[in-house]
C-alpha cells in the first residue's frame, strides 16, 4: 500500500466535548485508500516540541470530498496544541499506517471504550453496505464521554451503550455488560469481535473472548515514534504456534489476533 | 550546478547526507516516501552474528526536543540480512553501509567475515558506541585499547571503507578517535546517542524499561557539534558528523566544523522527508552562496 | 502540613531547592522579584582568589531548549567578595554556599582559607567542573587524581560543608564521585554544564567566542538525571541534581532518582521566579500524594 | 528602582509594516516607573523554544491606562511568534530595566536608526514637556522604514528623515546627513546627542561626535540571557579614565556614555 506524507490543510475542528475535538483534513489520497484500522501520524505543529508526530486512529474519510477525519480526546502537551489548531491552516500528515481489522464472517460486534471508539466507528461505518449484522458496544465514564450515538444508531443494527455512572445507557463497565450479555446468550457463538479501548479494557475483552471461543481482533496503543517501522520502539510481545517474539505495533498491527498477545503488567 | 559529492577512502557519495543506523530501518520501509537514490547513502541498522529481539518495552519517551530509546540492537541477524535485505540493495543507486556490532571482538569479526562473503556493501560501520546493550557497544567505545583492537581486527578483514562510530559519553572523544584512526579507519563517524533517563512522578518508574536509555534528537546538537569539532581539530582522518540534524542549516554546522558528511537521524520518525529536505537545502545554500563544490565548505570555520 | 526540610551533613535546608552557582548572581541582584528567604539555599556565582574579568564575547548563545555560555568565571574576587556581597548575607534567613574554583590546588586553598577567616558561609561548592577556563575547573574535574587532590585540601581546612560540583564530560562520573566521596565531600552536586557548540552558517563563524561554551537548560535534564542516577547508585554521600530543572516536575524526577536536593540554574533567567514555584510545585505533589516528608521520596524509584 | 515580573495581557497588537510591530500591554506598574532608555524582557511563549526571553525597548507609555508599548521588527523565531500572538493573551513581562539616558542640556539630539526608534520616541515625548530644543534624525533604508512620523513631528522641534532610497526625506545614510548637518553649521555645539541603532551606525555617530566635540549617549544591543545581572553574558569592553573593563549592557547600560566603548570588530 502506498504512504503519503503530505502538509494538508484542517478542513474543519470542532470541539465535541470539554476535552474531545473532530478534526477533517484534506488529503484525497489518504482519504481514498485507507481502510478501518489503519491510523495517521500527525505532526501537531512546525516546532521541537513536541519532537514526535502522534498517531490517531482514523474515524471516518469523505472521499468525494478528500477528507479524512479524526476524533482526539486532549490528554497531553501534544494533543492540547492540535485542539489549538484552526481551519484552513496545515498540518504534517503521515498515512494510511498500519494493519486493518479483518473481516471473516457475518456476525459483527465491535466493542470501543472511551476514545477507542474511531476506529470501531469507521468499520461499522465503511461496511454499512454489505449486509452484515453488526452489533456495537460503546462505553464511556459519562455520558458526557459518548459521540455520534445517533450516527452509529443509524449505521448498526444494534447499539448498547454503556456508562460507568449509568448517565446514558446501561450502568457499567463495558466488559460487564458484555459478558452479561454473553451469560444471556444474546450474542451467538459465530460472531467475530473487534475492540479498541484502555489496555485494561482490551486485556479484558480478549480474555472473555478466549473463554467464550469468539475470535477476536484489538487494536493496541503503544508510544510510537515513527510508526512506519523504523524505529523499533513499538513492540508489543506476541506468542504464535509456541514461538514468542516482538511484533511492531505501527507495521505488524496496531490490530492483532487478540489470542496472541501476551499481556504484560 | 553545484557539486555535492565527497569521497571518503575510494568511495565517492553523490552528496554528503545519509541515513543513521537504526532510524532508517534496513532501507526499504518508507521507499514509497522517499527516493533512496537521492541519498549520499544510508546505514542500515546495527547488524549482529545472531538475530537480537531487543529489549522489553517501553522502549521510547520524548523528551524536551529529543526522545530517548532503548531498543537494544533488536535485528534480524546477518544470516536473514544476507537473504532478505541484501537482495534489495542490488536495485538501490546509493551507497550502503552496513552497520555491524557484537559482544566481543570476535563477535564483530563473524559478522564482516560474513558479509565480505555474501555480498558487497560499499563500506562498514562498526558501532562501539550503543548505550542500549549490556556487553559489547559503548563497553568498547569507551576504551582506547578496546577501540584499537575492534578496529585492528576488523580492517585485517576488509578492504572496504570502515566507518568506526564513536560514542560521546566519554572524556576524551579525540583520544579514541585518535588511537581508531592510527589502528587503521577509514573514518570516524559520531556522535551516537547520549546516556539519558526520564522518570513519571507519579507512578514514580523510569520512563524506559531499563531505566537508562539513549537520548537523540535536536537537543543534542551543540554538544554532537562539539565533540566533531574537537575531533576534526586532534585527528586526521575524515569525519561524519551526527547528533541532532534536522536542517540543512544543521547539517550546514556540522560541515563548516569540519564533518566531511552527516547522518540524519531522529528528525527521519517526526520528518520522513528530512534527509531529502537536507540535501536540497545544503543545495540552495551553496547556490546563493556561489560556492561550486560542497567540499569547499568543509571545515571552513572562522576561527578569530 | 508537609515537612520540606533536608539535611545534609550539619546543615539543615529549608527546603530543597537552591539556586545554581553562577545563575542568581551574588544573590541580591533580583532579590525585588523573589524572596531569597524562601529558598533552600543559595549557590554564589564562582569565587576565584583574584578578580577575573571573564571571557570575550559574545558570551551567550540560544539553542534548542538550551543555551551555551562562555562566561569564564567573570568575578569580583575574593577580596572584594568579603567586602562587598557577603556583608548581605548576614540579612539572608536562608543556606549561603559559596561556590569556589582555582586554577591550582593552592588557588582553591587560596579563596578558602580567606573565607574561612573573613565570613561564615554554611559551605563551599568546589567548582571543578567549570568547561569555560584554560586551566583548573573541567581539567581538575575529569581526573581522578586531581579531584581527589583538591577535596583532600579543601576538607582540611574547614569544618564546614563541602559540596564537590562534578563535570558530566567524562566516561565515567561515578568514579571520580567515589574519588570525592572517600577524600571527604559531604556531598556532589551535578551537573555543570556540557561542552557545546553553535556555528552562523552565514558568517561560519561560531556563535561564541572561544567556540566552545558550556550547554545547559531543558535540553540537558536527561543526561543530567541518568549522571544523577548513575551516581547515587554507586555512590553513598548525598547528591544534589542540577541539570535543566525548570518545573516542580523536573525537580521531582531528580530526587525520585535519589538526588536529596536540587539547583535550579537557567531557568531562572526566562523565569526569574522558577525557584519559587518549583518550591510550591513540590509541596503541591506532597500533598496530593499524601507524603509528609520530602525525604520519603528521596531514591524512591521503582526499578522493577 | 523596583523590578515587576507579571503576567500582563496584551491589550492591542498592530502590524505597522510587513514585519514591524505595536504592541501593547498592560502593567501599570511598569507603566508609572520607567523611564526612557529601559527595556523590558518579554517571554514570547510559554515553550522552551525560544528558551529565552527577549529585549525590548520601551516606546511609549500610557500611565494613565496602565500600559506600556513597544515595538519590534520581526528578525527571527522569537519575534515571529511575539507578531503572531493576539490581544486579549497574556506574556510574561519583566521591567522595567536598565539605565536611561541622561540628559545634562537644553539642546538634544535623537538619532534613530531603523528599529533603533523606540526609546528615542520614549524619551522625546516623556520630556516634550519640559521646554527643551529637540532635533530628531531618523533614517531608514525606505520610506516603509519609517513610522509614528506625524507623532515624531509634533513632538520635537525638528525631523529629520533620512531614506537610503529617497523615498522620504533626505536621501542617504542618516550619519551622512547628520554630518553633513554638523558642517553647515546648522547643529550648534552645546548639543547633546543621543543615539540608537545597528551597532556600525552607532559606532559611527560615536566617532562622528568625538569628532565634533559634542556629547553623546548611545544605547546598546546585545544578546541577553537575562537581562538582570545574572548572567554576565551581555558584556561590552569600556575604557574610561584609562580603566579598561567589561561593563553588563543589561545593567550598567544599555545607555552608556559613547565615548568610553571600545567597539570590537
Ligand atoms: C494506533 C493508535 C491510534 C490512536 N488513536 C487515537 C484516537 O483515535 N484518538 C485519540 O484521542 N487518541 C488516539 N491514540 C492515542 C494518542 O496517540 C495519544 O493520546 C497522544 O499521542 C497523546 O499525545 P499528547 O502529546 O497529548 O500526550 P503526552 O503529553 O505525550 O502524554 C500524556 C499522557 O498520555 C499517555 N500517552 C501518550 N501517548 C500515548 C499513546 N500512544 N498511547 C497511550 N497513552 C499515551 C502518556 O503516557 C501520558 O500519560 C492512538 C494511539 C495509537 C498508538
Ligand atoms: C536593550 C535592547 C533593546 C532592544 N529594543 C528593540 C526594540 O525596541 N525593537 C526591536 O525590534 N528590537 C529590539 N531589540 C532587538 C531584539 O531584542 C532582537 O531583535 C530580538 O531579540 C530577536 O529575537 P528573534 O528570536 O526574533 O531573533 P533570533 O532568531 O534570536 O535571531 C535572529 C537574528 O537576529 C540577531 N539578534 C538576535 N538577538 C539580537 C540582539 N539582542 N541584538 C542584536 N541582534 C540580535 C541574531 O544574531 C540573528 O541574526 C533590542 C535589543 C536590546 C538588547
Ligand atoms: C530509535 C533509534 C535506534 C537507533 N539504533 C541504532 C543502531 O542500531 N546502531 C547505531 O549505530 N546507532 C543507532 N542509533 C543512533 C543513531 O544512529 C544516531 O547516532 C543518533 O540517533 C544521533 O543522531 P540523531 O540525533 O540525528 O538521531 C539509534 C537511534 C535511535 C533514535
Ligand atoms: C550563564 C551561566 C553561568 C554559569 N556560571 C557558573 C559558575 O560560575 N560556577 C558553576 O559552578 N557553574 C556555573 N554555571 C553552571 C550552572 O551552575 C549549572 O550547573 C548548569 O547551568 C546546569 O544547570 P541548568 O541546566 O539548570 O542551567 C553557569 C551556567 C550558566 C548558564
Ligand atoms: S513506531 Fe517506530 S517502529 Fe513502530
Ligand atoms: S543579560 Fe544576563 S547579565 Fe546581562
Amino acid at each position: 500500500m502506498r504512504l503519503y506524507d503530505k502538509r494538508c490543510e484542517i478542513k474543519f475542528i470542532t470541539s465535541l466535548s470539554d476535552d474531545t475535538y473532530h478534526l477533517g483534513i484534506v488529503s484525497p489520497e489518504i482519504s481514498e485508500s485507507c481502510i478501518p484500522g489503519q491510523f495517521l501520524m500527525v505532526r501537531v505543529n512546525d516546532d521541537y516540541e513536541p519532537l514526535l508526530r502522534r498517531p490517531f486512529s482514523i474515524f471516518r474519510t469523505e472521499p468525494k470530498e478528500g477528507i479524512v477525519e479524526i476524533v482526539f480526546e486532549v490528554v497531553g502537551k501534544g494533543t492540547k496544541i492540535l485542539s489549538e489548531r484552526r481551519s484552513g491552516e496545515f498540518l504534517d500528515v503521515l498515512g494510511p499506517l498500519g494493519k486493518e481489522f479483518k473481516i471473516n464472517s457475518k456476525n459483527l460486534i465491535l466493542i470501543g471504550g472511551g476514545i477507542g471508539f474511531p476506529p470501531l466507528f469507521f468499520m461499522a461505518d465503511f461496511q454499512k453496505s454489505e449486509n452484515r449484522n453488526v452489533v456495537f458496544y460503546y462505553g464511556a465514564r459519562t455520558k458526557d464521554g459518548i459521540f455520534f450515538e445517533k450516527e452509529l444508531g443509524r449505521i448498526c443494527n444494534k447499539l448498547i451503550i454503556t456508562t460507568e455512572d449509568g448517565s446514558l445507557g446501561e450502568k457499567g463497565l463495558i466488559t460487564d455488560v458484555f459478558i452479561k450479555d454473553l451469560e444471556t446468550g444474546i450474542i451467538r457463538g459465530e460472531a467475530e469481535v473487534f475492540s479498541c479501548g484502555p489496555t485494561a479494557m482490551s486485556k479484558e475483552i480478549s480474555s472473555i473472548c478466549k473463554r467464550y471461543n469468539l475470535k477476536s481482533q484489538v487494536s493496541l496503543e503503544s508510544v510510537m515514534a515513527c510508526g512506519t517501522g523504523l524505529c523499533q520502539g513499538c513492540v508489543v510481545r506476541v506468542e504464535n504456534a509456541q514461538k514468542s517474539e516482538y511484533k511492531l505495533v505501527c507495521k505488524d498491527g496496531p490490530v492483532f489476533d487478540s489470542d496472541i498477545i501476551i499481556w504484560e503488567d | 550546478m553545484v557539486d555535492l559529492t565527497v569521497k571518503i577512502g575510494d568511495i565517492v557519495f553523490k552528496n554528503p547526507v545519509l541515513t543513521a543506523s537504526g532510524t532508517f530501518g534496513y532501507g526499504d520501509e518508507i521507499s514509497s516516501l522517499i527516493d533512496v537514490n537521492s541519498l549520499g547513502g544510508i546505514v542500515t541498522k546495527t547488524i549482529t552474528f545472531s538475530p537480537r529481539e531487543g529489549n522489553p518495552p517501553p522502549r521510547i519517551t520524548e523528551t524536551t526536543a529529543g526522545m530517548i530509546n532503548s531498543i537494544g540492537l533488536a535485528n534480524i541477524g546477518v544470516e536473514r540480512f544476507v537473504k532478505e535485505k541484501a537482495p534489495i540493495y542490488k536495485s538501490f543507486d546509493t551507497r550502503v553501509i552496513v552497520s555491524v556490532a557484537g559482544e566481543t571482538i570476535d563477535d564483530y569479526c563473524r559478522v564482516v567475515e560474513y558479509l565480505e562473503k555474501e555480498i558487497s556493501a560499499d563500506g562498514y560501520e562498526i558501532n562501539i558506541s550503543c548505550p542500549n546493550t549490556e556487553k559489547g557497544g559503548i563497553y568498547f567505545g569507551s576504551n582506547r585499547e578496546m577501540s584499537r583492537n575492534v578496529t585492528k581486527a576488523v580492517r585485517q578483514l576488509t578492504s572496504k571503507l570502515v566507518i568506526i562510530k564513536l560514542t560521546p559519553n566519554v572524556t576524551s572523544i579525540s583520544d579514541i578517535a585518535g588511537a581508531v584512526a592510527d589502528a587503521g579507519a577509514d573514518c570516524i563517524s559520531l556522535v551516537n546517542s547520549f546516556v539519558g533517563m526520564a522518570v513519571d512522578v507519579e507512578t514514580r518508574k523510569p520512563k524506559i524499561k531499563k531505566i537508562i536509555g539513549g537520548l537523540t534528537g535536536p537537543c543534542i546538537k551543540p554538544i554532537a557539534l562539539a565533540k566533531v569539532y574537537e575531533v576534526c581539530s586532534k585527528v586526521d582522518i575524515p569525519v561524519i558528523g551526527i547528533g541532532g540534524i534536522s536542517t540543512g542549516e544543521d547539517a550546514l554546522e556540522f560541515l563548516i566544523t569540519g564533518a566531511c558528511a552527516v547522518e540524519v537521524g531522529t528528525a527521519t520518525f517526526f520528518d520522513p522527508k528530512a534527509p531529502v529536505k537536507i540535501i536540497e537545502e545544503i543545495k540552495e545554500y551553496l547556490n546563493s552562496n556561489n560556492i561550486k563544490n560542497v567540499s569547499e565548505i568543509v571545515g571552513s570555520l572562522i576561527q578569530s
